[in-house]
């Protein structure tokens, strides 16, 4: 057979007791799965056009509609899977690289689902976060390696008196910091890969939280600007978008060397999806592909980051925390010690589940080491080294709930980066083909007929009550451990305890099996 | 004060949910499966969606301070709420002359002709406290607002 | 989308050639899931609202319903799981905290499945339990460091006469004890959380089998003062319920530090649950919330705790054991110690698969240590300290059969409490919608249309058969090991091998893996 | 002795399962599925489940000991089985005037007037060792006790 039929990878379930054939599955589809016959009055589908976005299962009024796994079955094979019959296939017919989008979808031991948390009992009182005061707050950035003080000229001339913070003066001179009120920043998702709406709910959801969201390497759309203290711009290889006023904008900067998704990979933006609003905003032509080089062509060593860290300090006059993203490799730990002391005030470090609107599947799947062990060996490297205290660590790549994100604290994170959890809350189901430009809900988009069904007054919101409920929840877990501040947590390690890990990972995590005391 | 309802037409999909649910809201079962498959005469939405290319918006009645609607109808079938301002047709006393119809500047007032003749048009839902459309839009790309 | 349509989780399947109309699910459904037109004479379903209790399906009288899960199902992931996607959903929609009822559901390795028994073969011989006495009788409470014992003066004047048993006289003064004729208790479920039905059929149940039940934090009802001689009644943080006549009731007290499902939470019965009943039973006003605090507001080390274990002895006049129930944390076994040395003549540790009436899900799910390794730590420690024999050990969270059972006991538990598998045997089928207080099986629930739906003869036959068909399995493989008494199993670890455990791990559980001779 | 249905009405759900049970006992072909589906004339229950609120309880005959029933029968097709205790109702020769129903103290005979009009009620399931509305109810409700 020259070419086989699309393999179906979904079937659409109609219940036509239920369906009262309104259409509104038809006109929603942006792959065109479903039709309307007027001869027959009946709404048909199309199964082999579904790509499991569930848009239509979700706004179908009289829940007419269950979209199914194609249970299509091969001989059971625990090495030949269905999904390589698939791709040899696929790429058989294409002589293509197979493409994809989101994180990392295959069983890699996930270690956040191998840790549990400590609580108070008897010997160290917990805290009920309803009635006391819980600290989240949590500042990214370059911490002095040690503060002097003087003492002031006590206003008062009485004797005896009690010193209060007031009589004393900092000496030593703060750098620049991020204030969040919650460990948790919107990782970088450039407007081009995702939708302007998209970007706009990121941006107000992070003001009204207290927060911070990251421009990824798209530039600075005009109506993002008002956002800009709640910003951390990037600057990534492809330098689009960078300019006087974008760095000027953000409240930090973020020079973009990897990404979890495809490390060691460039980006690429299609050419059709260059509008004349990105072609602005990226400062590209309009209808150009937007291709980000795979390395910086400026920097092949450390001291060439520090080149750049520093050039952007100075362009900014060292108001704003200059950070590094990189991907997490096998040598994740002396890179980072590296960036740190080219003078990095943050370290995003982004694990191998982490997402992106379009990448190789055999990148994504195979390159790059969990986040969880990658958090674990820069901590330690960078306190061995004794300058764990110039860089936050901001851990990214996967993170799916209150616990993993209390977790990579305790194993030594500053605060964590979400991407893929930020676009749930606004709708999406991981149906993994952001890079088709076709998404129903709006978000991976810019057809305007699609981007428009993201409101981003609901978008807000939504991301807004994700980021409270799992503010909640933290405190819930810290008051638990008799702990009142997030600060206390950092890098405690004591609190996780590793179930059904190897005496490897268990030394490599940095924690000790559950059943050994302290 | 008048409640008007208003569309956002940058977020309006073009799903016509609230097409949908009006016709529901104005069946006489409000089962939504039964209004589809059962009712006689079948019911009609009041509120329609206008599309062109990738722009659609909802419409329905604007309730016209001056309407002449009001003007044109000879039986008195159209008459103006007191309490809330709103323009509703008493289909007891509406003949299906379709003098309404033809002059209404938006277009916005059907033929309804399975049963007995009459005018149909958006009554905002009398006796929701929100009219159906506005509560179901799924983008919130309708809403109602005290007039502004 | 502003708030998407209730995921269904589970489909009602009817086969209408099976249904009758009869309503019989209609009128039980206390979700309202199915309803009857009497249009058309037949019944419909609403998919949306099923909780998955079964109770329908077990009800209908001709097997026409069949509740399947929804398969709904998005792309195949192994990281963002159909779960993860709609407990992101949920939180986006009401920024509020995830609660569940029953004990964790996620697949943390159950060490039960990795341990193996002994059995004879030639070198001993195998005991038939049918045909020889097989003692299961087990003391709960503080056993003597040595006895004493003091020759009788013999009362005969006989020469020679061998000395019997009575002519010894006891010294030592025994500690109050326990007495359970199988080692297995009923674990602490309040009046509140569950009905007076199922309060009654446990305490009817524990009478008839000779163990006991532990009231919770809920009072004592005063119908349950017959059962006192088979109770414990517990102290908690709330103290709900506890006045003299309380404590004198029961035959052992427990104070209640912390809860498997909830490790360092307090706890929360909603106003509208407290009814006449209850409000009387708890000793606070109709319709206002109890609230347990997270900690005891007067215990914040061991010291406290010891106030008020010798407190409550006084009280009770050193009649009755006073135990301690902690959650099995990270320091479980320095705790357990510290517990042991402050006078607990008892301790129960209620591990990581521990249930609950309600918890946040992120704590029941990540929070604690899994019930065999406590047990392990707990036993190692107390033995190496030389005051193992100075209280009792009962284990609790996650028992699901007499092997669990046998397990735990070889571990060096002395008793289990179970509480999950007490619900199952009354009619729980674990949908977790606990917290509802809409228990279609009229278990935790105190709707009074709901909670007659469990007749508490039905209830003690079925908990006494249970505990009757365990303890006929106990005693079979303990007649397989050549063992005639529990006693001889406790904490001889020799009689148990792991398999498909990390060396780390068999080091914790102290056990050999298997393979490998004494 | 003459055995008795009682119910414990603490313990009544107020399924109805009684009811279903009953009439499958009563119908002709025994089989539940064609006694709801298939059969005329339609059976009915002997026992009814009577609901205020949350208490409910099943209702059938009593058998009362000086039973009303027996006298106003004009046919004298209401009689007591000897060995039983039970008041009986001889369908041949019920003619269905209904003065059984109109005396009896409890409510409990029913009108059966698909087919030939007849008297319906309780006949503690002649030839059944367990009633049928005793033996089916889930909860263990309804008990069949000597009576006490």
């Amino acid at each position: 057979m020259a070419k086989r039929p699309t393999p179906t990878e979904f079937i659409i379930e109609r219940d036509e007791g239920k369906c009262i054939a309104c259409q509104v599955c038809v006109r929603m589809c942006s792959n065109d799965a479903h039709s309307y016959d007027p001869e027959t009055d009946t709404v048909t589908s199309d199964s082999t056009k579904c790509v499991g976005c569930h848009f239509c299962e979700t706004i179908c009024p009289t829940g007419a509609i269950i979209i199914k796994r194609n249970p299509s079955e091969f001989k059971l094979n625990a090495n030949w899977s269905a999904q390589v019959i698939r791709n040899i296939t696929k790429q058989a017919e294409t002589s293509g690289v197979l493409l994809t989008g989101m994180g990392c979808d295959k069983p890699y031991p996930v270690y956040w689902d191998h840790i549990v948390l400590n609580a108070s009992q008897v010997t160290n009182p917990s805290i009920d976060p309803l009635r006391e005061p819980m600290e989240l707050r949590t500042y990214i950035g370059r911490k002095p390696d040690r503060i002097e003080l003087t003492a002031h000229s006590p206003q008062s001339t009485e004797k005896n008196k009690i010193p209060s913070a007031m009589d004393y003066r900092l000496l030593t001179k703060l750098s620049p910091q991020l204030k969040l009120e919650t460990p948790i920043l919107f990782s970088a998702m450039s407007y081009g890969s995702i939708s302007l709406n998209a970007c706009i709910s990121l941006a107000r959801a992070a003001k009204e939280i207290g927060t911070f969201y990251n421009t990824g390497e798209g530039g600075l759309h005009k109506d993002l600007y008002e956002y800009g203290a709640h910003t951390i711009v990037q600057v990534a290889s492809g330098r689009f978008g960078v300019h006087r006023e974008y760095l000027e904008a953000g409240a930090a900067i973020e020079i973009k060397i990897g990404q979890g998704a495809k490390p060691g990979i460039g980006g690429h933006l299609p050419g059709e999806k260059v509008s004349e609003e990105i072609s602005q905003t990226r400062m590209i032509p309009v209808g150009t592909d937007a291709l980000s080089p795979a390395p910086h062509h400026d920097i092949y060593s450390i001291e060439d980051l520090k080149q750049l860290i520093f050039a952007l300090k100075e362009a900014t006059r060292y108001s704003k925390p200059v950070g590094v993203k990189i991907s997490a490799v096998h040598n994740v730990a002396p890179i980072a010690s590296g960036i740190v002391r080219a003078g990095a005030d943050f370290v995003a470090i982004d694990g191998l589940r982490g997402g992106t609107g379009a990448a190789p599947t055999v990148i994504r799947d195979n390159v790059g080491i969990p986040i969880e062990l990658a958090i674990a060996a820069v901590d330690n490297r960078l306190r061995e080294e004794g300058i764990r205290n110039q860089a936050s660590l901001i851990a990214a790549g996967g993170i799916r709930s209150s616990s993993d994100v209390i977790k990579a604290i305790a194993l030594g994170a500053d605060a964590v980066y979400i991407g893929t959890a930020a676009l749930v809350a606004m709708g999406c189901n991981l149906c993994q083909r952001c890079y088709t430009g076709k998404c129903n809900w709006g978000i991976a988009t810019q057809d305007p007929y699609l981007t428009k069904r993201l409101n981003p007054d609901i978008g807000t919101r939504r991301l807004v009550n994700l980021l409270r409920a799992w503010s909640l929840e933290i405190k819930e877990m810290l008051g638990g451990m008799g702990i009142n501040a997030i600060e206390s947590l950092r890098g405690n390690r004591e609190q996780l305890r590793g179930v059904g890990l190897s005496d490897t990972d268990l030394k490599l995590l940095g924690i000790k099996p559950a059943g050994e005391a302290w | 004060m008048v409640k008007r309802i208003y569309i956002r037409e940058e977020y309006c999909m073009g799903c016509r949910l609230c097409e949908v649910h009006c016709l529901v809201q104005h069946s006489k079962t409000k089962n939504i499966i039964k209004a589809y498959k059962g009712e006689y005469p079948k019911p009609i939405p009041r509120i329609i969606v206008e599309e062109k290319g990738y722009v659609s918006f909802a419409l329905q009645c604007r309730h016209c301070e001056d309407a002449p609607c009001l003007e044109a109808c000879i039986t008195g079938a159209m008459y103006r709420d007191k309490k809330t301002g709103a323009v509703l047709c008493d289909e007891d006393k509406c003949i299906g002359c379709w003098m309404c119809i033809m002059v209404c500047p938006f277009g916005v007032i059907s033929r309804n002709i399975e049963g007995k003749k009459i005018a149909s048009k958006c009554d905002l839902c009398v006796g929701e406290e929100v009219p159906v459309c506005v509560k179901n839009c799924p983008n919130e790309a309708i809403v109602c607002e005290e007039e502004k």
